[in-house]
């Protein structure tokens, strides 16, 4: 019973409570007056009891175990929190207390809609109860039981504004795949269970597998998860649902959804099977780069915020994975440091991710309840009109383009530090292989930069493009409060990475057995992977480098011999008198445009000119390939079987008895 | 015993009185009341059983097995008859029912559930089929209630398809007694089925083959199994929605009871041959090929309650795949399985009653936008469908979680088709259901008075079940999965 | 085995139980409905004579159930379809069997078929009962036959009630009747389901204007047809 | 050791930011000898930036925060990035700082405001600059990465210092993996640096121009700090052209001749680097924009080839 749990146990139960209590409290907004704010203060409280139970978890040095008087009467539900549950808690509780914050200004739009408030909390309230219980279940029946709670609410929600067919079809298509995932999931354990005699993880971790079977259990496990968290080609549900829920459910979704997933993940591989082998982390490898690189060329391709960031998501869990199988390939070579270097970058870009994209994810909420536009192509200007949004936004894009001294940085750079340590492999493939899949790495990231100067230019900097726009009103003050505090922890886990790893270190000390002893081994201003000879960053110098010269040339310059600067009007680019319109600026599509040319042979582009009376128009359609070559094959397979069947129900019930004659006597037959 | 005779014949009783009274309010309550007297007798009936044992006698058989799916029976059936009264009364007002045949619904309604009961608790594998056949004839009037042309021919393939099905049975009922004849010392008792369990080993293993053929062809039509399941659609889709929603929860469930007693004889005769298995293993096959075969038939309906009667014939499918592999885990998973599908699958009709006099049809095409339209409605259709389709932390899911981990220790690579079964038949679900509940409302709908308790004690009860198996209720499962396979799983 | 180790009794058991399936076979080539109807009185009248001698040959209880099968299948039923078809003007109604060579082949077929099925019950004493569940079983299977054959409402029904027969036989020539509880319900269910029959002629008549069965396909009109 | 070292850092710095201008000075002059010009005297940059630093500062009306503050990013990060390049002596603190992956991220920063401002104003051109400019930085990235990784997988180390140290203490060796990486990288310089043939610098045609589409609206000292940060982006792929590949002649040890010497050798290679990108420049001619993708795709290729001949050839496995 609960009474005996360890404290950070209890904590993450009271968590679990309290977003149960959310989700109850939702039942009565609308009717009762402040249940809207008693709901998202237990939903903070929920996010506070689950980072604080997250960090106790990673700063004592053994799991806290405990079971639950439910489930199966034989299978009672078993609770772990370990480190690397802890940190997942530590994830999923920052955002959820973001959105917190952020949520009683955002959903005010909902109150007088038709679309009710308390459905939205309530399965807020459940989605997030199945996420800490993923993290926290200690065996596979509740495992599933929590993921798929997690799946179905977030179902709910992201058909929430279901009077767009798009969002219906997103919400069919979500539900579709994150349950087909589940089942390969599902599969997977009854493989473990199978050889470990039972559904409990203890029993899993007991089990001795067949290379055959390991692989087998790897790739259900691989496919189940990668389906969740967006891999390609698996990630076709992700640009559609995530855009359709409300926005702050879209940083839950990306920004913590996903990382269950990738917890999921890390736990069957790193945890449950055992004996790894080097063929999984290069597939991991090859899966996670194609994912980074075909996320982040579509992410350039939309001018719906809200899809661009989605597919963006799909680029960070490839990078993630990335660091996941460079440190599957270097634990299964017997490469240890290496290896617990790489599962601490991917941990480390979990973490960053889930800051940064829920942050821009908040952003988009904003601007989307201050303009009701997803369309980049109408926004502009936007910097003036909300400054606050504008600047925690850069914070956000700065971030996810892994320029120092933020955070996203430090997770890509760490994850260079892994693969740069490939010269460690005996074999020549291996050792080519790596670096290219860094080139990738690279590659990404700078299409990433260039993907976000064409975000924060269009939407918030030269002029705006619509009248909506022009007449924005800054956001309320919860809702800059929530990214004003993702912006902030961007900025910290930037600057301060040796003091996050030593927390980090944790996770791998308990899964595998060492941390990083080295990394943090030259103070907290100092971090050094290896060794300091081989790599080192001092992130805090750096900002201070920066911060100082800055300054400098400022205050040197200011005593120039002018100092006003004049404002005036912009080169009119030879239109003679006045300004250009608005118009004339670049758009978003015309930036991406080299881009679409030089990679065009990975898009499926649907570009024609048509003349009509309103003059040319240009119509330009990019779709991802992965429909045609996944998706629809499968689609009309199944539509071909069920017409085949259906000539059983023929109508005729002379037909009917004839079945019923032929199956007596064909069993006759067998039987005899 | 008492309170087995109230169970079993209180229903009776109320056929007859039903027959008489002519007030049709007062016939709503009376349905309901009778539906309450024999439930609570039924509880009675279960806290005996499972306190003192098995009950034998008069022609009776009652174990941990049976009483189960008598409480089941009662309790959907009064849930079913509280639905009914403001449901028919609606009907009734239509104008689409005249009160004479009100009575007959009523009276048979009531008859129906005699003969479920009859059939759960008789030893008498005579009396078995007796009530089987009755049951038939009980719900064939009422198939054809609305005397439309599509409810006649409804009601005429259902009769015939039955008729000859159950036809089988009796011969295979003939051939057992035959069996029984050589093997029994007491020719007398040569059709009580505890007394041909006793000596199942005696019984003539190659005539208890034939028999069981005929029976499973017999029975198995009534429970729905592809290629037998013709009738299903048909009769679930034209007959009154109540009506539905019995027969999906209870006719299929006792027709499956009776294939699984009789495979309980089989085993005990052929255990000593090489063809020991072959009972289950057709089972198998006959519940592997129904669940896959329906999956796909979900994706082609036009009507609504003809896609949930072919998702009860997936259902079913399943549960006799489950009991076919035999073994504890899978059968107390193909008994929890029982419980949850009926609950839910009622529950489902219920709604969808309501759903098709708000859009006063069936077609699919022209039931959109209920959450709108009718909140309640809509959301139970929504959760109801979400917990059929096996969500978590709804029931069906505990029960297929084990019935694929029973499948995964016995048959590994069958698992994959079970797999490729639920996802297809998921799809084939949600696609007509996404645009039945969501959307706007379309013009010119009214919400109607609906009566959502049932639904609502339906789904709480699997919910409940998927969130924590009371103790009580495991012990009861366990004994009866010890009554059927010989071991306890707990 | 050869007739000589029966006692007459027996022997004549024998015949009759092979009229049966002649009817039977009569019946699965008649074209006239009437004639059909007439067939199947005609059966209804031996099982109930087959049963008689059974129930002499030291089964008392048996005399009953003679006298059901009597009453319901040789009498009643009969004249009850007569009545029906008199009342839907299908006295003069001939509906000619498409092959009847290939459907007389089936039924031999069927025949042989079963005898093969219950050849494996080998058992010295169970020779001749053995031999009459093949009889019988072919006899069910025959009615099926029909059923599938015919396009005639009327005619359905007829092959299910011979169905009924044989399971009748099996009863009577193989287990010497089944406990009386049983017969008697068999014998009120088969009664409900022929006025049944007869409700449903009268519904199907009125909602197609005819009674081919071939007709009662709106349903399938219910699913997707591609 | 460690304050004079961090003196010397300072020196170096300040050695970039007098030299930077000096290196564009002599490029133009050698160029405008080779095409028969007496070409603008050295000291003309120092003249231009000083006349900037003097001139009036406007901003037009529909520029953002962002505008005003992007010059001061790029100088920095430029600056930044300079400090951390081995110049005159080997074995700086600085680079423990900041290794050659966080160079190349004090770049992307650069660039990432460079072009945020080319779009702040609102005109098309600066949109056009920033996209192209994007572009051309997202193809140079890898390149530049997989070359550098080729040093750093052979000194087993990403840090500057290590990696010249290694250089010296293993001699000249002939690597083919080092003329690869060599090759990629000096084509990734000529396309970061806005040189011919990808951009050039001497114009402002509209159709051409990258960097200067995206200044078109900077004046004062804004426009003097972005100029004076392009000419210490130049210097400093040049040093780390030199200094990284043939390293020899800098100062391992703080002492004022081993200084004296680092500084002439450097100062002597960058000369020469100077007159062979003049040369070049002068014998080739800017090529359309989407050329540069394949330009740059050799670039790419080079420092592949380089990479795997590293792998394939020069380590024992």
């Amino acid at each position: 019973m609960p009474a005996d749990f360890p404290l950070s146990l209890l904590l993450a139960c009271a968590a679990v409570l309290l977003a149960l209590g959310s989700a109850g409290s939702a039942l009565g907004t609308g009717r009762v007056p402040g249940a809207k704010i008693l709901m998202f203060l237990l939903l903070g409280g929920a996010g506070a009891a689950a980072v604080s139970a997250g960090l106790l978890a990673l700063a004592s040095p053994d799991a806290a175990v405990g079971e639950l008087p439910l489930g199966l009467p034989w299978l009672p539900w078993r609770l772990r929190l370990d480190a690397l549950a802890g940190f997942f808690l530590l994830v999923i509780g920052l955002v959820v207390m973001a959105v917190a914050v952020y949520g009683p200004g955002y959903v005010r739009d909902f109150e007088h809609g038709q679309d009710p408030l308390p459905v939205l909390g309530a399965f807020t309230g459940l989605f997030v109860v199945g996420m800490l219980l993923v993290v926290l279940a200690d065996d596979a029946f509740l495992f599933m039981v929590a993921w798929e709670l997690m799946s179905l609410s977030s179902y709910f929600l992201v058909a929430f504004q279901h009077e767009q067919a798009a969002n219906r079809r997103a919400a069919f298509l979500y539900l579709l795949m994150a349950h087909v995932g589940a089942l390969s999931i599902l599969l997977g354990y009854g493989v473990l269970a199978a050889f470990g005699g039972g559904f409990a993880f203890d029993a899993m971790r007991a089990a001795q597998l067949s290379p055959l079977w390991g692989s087998v259990a790897f790739g259900l496990a691989f496919v189940g998860f990668g389906m969740k968290a967006g891999l390609v080609p698996m990630h076709a549900w992700l640009p559609e649902a995530h855009p359709a829920a409300p926005s702050h459910i879209s940083a839950l979704m990306s920004g913590v959804m996903l990382k269950v997933a990738v917890y999921g993940f890390i736990r069957f591989t790193f945890d449950l099977v055992g004996q790894l082998q080097w063929q999984w982390g290069v597939v991991v490898l090859v899966v996670g780069s194609l994912s980074a690189l075909m996320g982040v060329l579509y992410a350039l391709m939309q001018h719906d915020l809200k899809r661009l960031l989605a597919y963006h998501s799909v680029e960070n869990i490839g990078i993630i994975f990335i660091g996941l199988g460079l440190g599957l390939v270097f634990l299964a070579t017997g490469h240890p440091t290496a290896g617990v270097l790489g599962l601490i970058a991917a941990l480390y870009h979990t973490l960053n991710h889930a800051l940064f994209k829920s942050l821009l994810f908040l952003g988009a909420g904003a601007i989307l309840h201050a303009t009701h536009e997803r369309d980049l192509e109408r926004m502009g200007g936007l910097l003036r009109r909300m400054p606050w949004t504008g600047l925690f936004f850069l914070v956000g894009c700065i971030s996810i383009s892994a320029l120092p001294p933020f955070n996203g940085f430090v997770s890509e750079w760490l994850t260079f530090q892994t693969a740069l340590q490939s010269w460690l492999l005996e074999g020549g493939v291996l050792r080519s292989l790596i670096p290219i899949a860094a080139a990738v790495l690279a590659l990404t990231g700078a299409l990433a930069a260039a993907c976000f100067v064409k975000v924060y230019g269009v939407a918030f900097l030269g002029r705006a493009r619509s009248r909506r726009v022009r007449r924005a009103r800054p956001v309320s003050r919860g809702m800059r409060l929530g990214q004003g505090f993702l912006a902030t922890l961007c900025l910290l886990a930037g600057v301060f990475p040796t003091t996050l790893l030593q927390w980090l270190n944790a996770v791998p000390g308990q899964l595998l057995g060492r941390g990083l002893s080295e990394a943090t081994a030259h103070g907290w201003l100092w971090l050094t992977p290896i060794a300091p000879q081989t790599a080192s960053y001092s992130a805090p110098v750096v900002l201070l480098a920066l911060a100082l010269v800055w300054w400098l040339s400022a205050t040197l310059l200011r005593r120039g011999r002018v100092r006003a600067v004049r404002r005036c009007d912009p080169w009119g680019c030879g239109f003679g008198s006045g300004l250009p319109g608005p118009r004339m600026q670049y758009t978003a599509t015309a930036f991406a445009q080299p881009i679409r040319r030089v990679f065009g042979l990975l898009f499926h582009v649907d570009e024609r000119v048509e003349r009509d009376d309103a003059g040319l128009r240009h119509q330009l359609h990019v779709a991802d390939r992965a429909w045609e070559l996944f998706y629809a094959p499968v689609v009309r397979w199944v539509q071909a079987a069920a017409r085949q069947v259906g000539r059983l129900q023929s109508g005729h019930i002379r037909v009917y008895l004839g079945w019923s004659l032929g199956t007596l006597l064909v069993l006759l037959w067998l039987i005899s | 015993m008492n309170a087995l005779l109230i169970a079993v014949f209180l229903p009776l009783a109320g056929a007859l009185v039903l027959a008489l009274v002519r007030s049709l309010a007062l016939a709503g309550w009376l349905n309901l009341g009778f539906c309450a007297g024999s439930l609570a007798a039924a509880v009675w009936l279960a806290l005996q059983i499972l306190r003192g044992g098995d009950l034998t006698g008069d022609g009776f058989h009652v174990d941990a097995f049976n009483v189960y799916l008598v409480v089941l029976t009662a309790l959907v059936g009064l849930t079913t008859a509280i639905f009914s009264r403001p449901y028919m009364a609606h009907v009734c007002r239509d104008g689409q029912v005249s009160e004479g045949r009100m009575r007959l619904y009523h009276s048979m309604f009531q008859g129906f559930l005699f003969t479920m009961l009859l059939a759960l608790t008789t030893d008498n594998l005579g009396v078995l089929w007796v009530a089987v056949e009755g049951a038939t004839l009980a719900t064939v009037l009422l198939v054809s209630l609305y005397r439309t042309p599509e409810s006649v021919e409804a009601a005429w393939k259902y009769f015939i398809l039955c008729g000859v099905g159950i036809a089988l049975a009796l011969f295979g009922t003939v051939l057992v007694y035959f069996a029984a004849q050589h093997a029994l010392a007491d020719v007398a008792e040569g059709l009580s089925w505890s007394a041909l369990y006793a000596g199942a080993d005696r019984l003539h293993p190659t005539v208890m083959a034939i028999a069981f053929v005929f029976l499973l062809v017999g029975y198995g039509t009534k429970v729905g199994l592809v290629p037998l399941h013709n009738w299903l659609p048909d009769a679930h889709s034209e007959g009154p929605t109540p009506m539905s929603a019995v027969l999906s929860g209870l006719l299929l469930n006792v027709a499956l009871y009776a294939v699984v007693r009789f495979k309980m004889l089989v085993d005990g005769a052929l255990a000593a041959t090489d063809k020991a298995a072959v009972a289950g293993h057709l089972m198998m096959g006959f519940g592997l090929l129904s669940f896959l075969v329906a999956g796909l038939f979900l994706h082609r309906q036009r009507d609504i309650k003809r896609l949930f009667s072919y998702s009860s014939i997936e259902h079913m499918g399943l549960m006799t795949f489950a009991f076919g592999i035999g073994g504890p885990l899978a059968t107390f998973g193909g008994l929890l399985h029982m419980l949850v599908h009926s609950l839910t699958k009622s529950a489902i009709f219920i709604t969808v009653g309501h759903a098709t006099h708000i859009a006063g049809t069936q077609t699919i095409e022209h039931i959109r936008g209920m959450i709108r339209t009718q909140p309640a409605v809509g959301w139970g259709l929504l959760l109801g469908v979400a917990a059929i389709a096996g969500f978590p932390p709804f029931g069906v899911f505990t029960s297929e979680f084990l019935l694929l981990s029973a499948t995964m220790q016995s048959w590994p690579w069958l698992t994959t088709a079970l797999l490729f079964g639920l996802v297809v038949a998921f799809a084939g679900l949600f696609r007509h259901l996404h645009p039945m509940v969501y959307g706007k409302a379309p013009e010119g709908q009214q919400p109607v008075a609906a009566n959502m308790l049932p639904v609502m004690a339906h789904l709480g009860l699997v919910l409940w079940l998927g969130i924590a198996i009371p103790v009580a209720l495991s012990r009861w499962l366990d004994q009866a999965t010890f009554l059927i396979t010989g071991s306890h799983l707990l | 085995m050869n007739l000589m180790q029966l006692t007459l009794l027996e022997q004549a058991v024998f015949v009759l139980a092979a009229l049966v399936l002649f009817l039977s076979f009569a019946m699965l080539a008649q074209a006239r409905l009437l004639a059909g109807i007439h067939v199947f009185a005609w059966q209804g009248a031996v099982l109930a004579a087959a049963t008689g001698l059974v129930a002499a040959g030291g089964a008392p209880h048996l005399f009953i159930s003679a006298a059901l099968t009597l009453a319901l299948k040789a009498l009643l039923i009969p004249w009850m379809l007569h009545r029906l078809v008199r009342r839907l003007e299908l006295e003069r109604h001939v509906e000619p069997l498409q092959h009847p060579a290939l459907v007389l082949m089936a039924g031999a077929g069927l025949v042989i078929f079963s005898y093969w099925v219950v050849v494996p019950i080998e058992r010295l004493e169970l020779v001749t009962t053995r031999n009459i569940l093949s009889l019988s079983l072919a006899v069910v299977l025959i009615g099926l036959l029909i059923m599938v054959t015919r396009r005639q409402a009327v005619t359905q029904v007829i092959g299910f009630m011979s169905m009924e027969n044989g399971l009748f036989l099996a009863a009577v020539a193989a287990t010497h009747g089944m406990p009386l509880v049983v017969e008697l319900g068999v014998a009120f269910d088969v009664l409900v389901a022929a006025v049944l029959f007869g409700v449903f002629f009268l519904h199907i008549n009125e909602s197609i204007e005819s009674l081919d069965v071939d007709r009662l396909n709106r349903l399938s009109a219910r699913e997707d047809d591609t | 050791m460690n304050a004079s070292a961090w003196l010397l850092v300072l020196l170096q710095a300040l050695l970039f930011l007098l030299g930077a201008p000096l290196l564009v000075a002599w490029v133009k002059r050698v160029k405008a000898r080779l095409q028969n010009r007496r070409g603008p005297a050295l000291s003309q940059p120092y003249r231009d930036l000083y006349k900037l630093f003097g001139k009036e500062t406007l901003v037009a009306h529909t520029a953002s925060g962002v505008f005003r503050a992007a010059p001061y990013i790029v100088f920095a990060s430029t600056l930044l990035a300079c400090t951390i390049v081995p110049l005159l002596a080997a074995r700086l603190p600085a680079a423990a700082v900041a290794d050659v992956i966080v160079l190349v991220g004090f770049l992307a920063l650069g660039r990432f405001f460079l072009a945020l401002a080319g779009m702040d104003v609102g005109t098309a051109f600066g949109g056009m600059g920033s996209s192209r400019e994007m572009l051309v930085s997202a193809l140079a990235e890898p390149a530049m990465l997989l070359a550098v990784f080729t040093l750093a997988m052979t000194a087993h180390s990403t840090n500057l210092a290590s990696v010249v140290d290694h250089q010296l203490a293993s001699g000249l060796i002939l690597r083919p993996s080092y003329l690869f990486a060599l090759m990629g990288l000096v084509l990734v310089a000529v396309a970061e640096t806005g040189r011919i043939p990808v951009d050039n610098p001497a114009t402002h045609l509209e159709l051409t121009m990258i960097h200067e589409a995206m200044i078109l609206e900077y004046s004062g000292r804004h426009l003097a700090l972005m100029e004076w940060a392009a000419q210490l982006k130049l210097m400093l792929y040049g040093v780390l052209i030199v200094n990284v590949f043939l390293p020899w002649g800098i100062a391992t040890r703080i002492t004022p001749a081993a200084l004296g010497l680092g500084l002439a050798a450097v100062a002597g290679k960058l000369l020469l680097l100077g007159v062979l990108l003049a040369v070049a420049e002068t014998g080739l001619a800017k090529m359309r924009l989407f050329r540069a993708p394949q330009f740059l795709n050799f670039a790419l290729l080079l420092a592949l080839l380089g990479l795997l001949s590293h792998v394939i050839l020069e380590t024992g496995a």
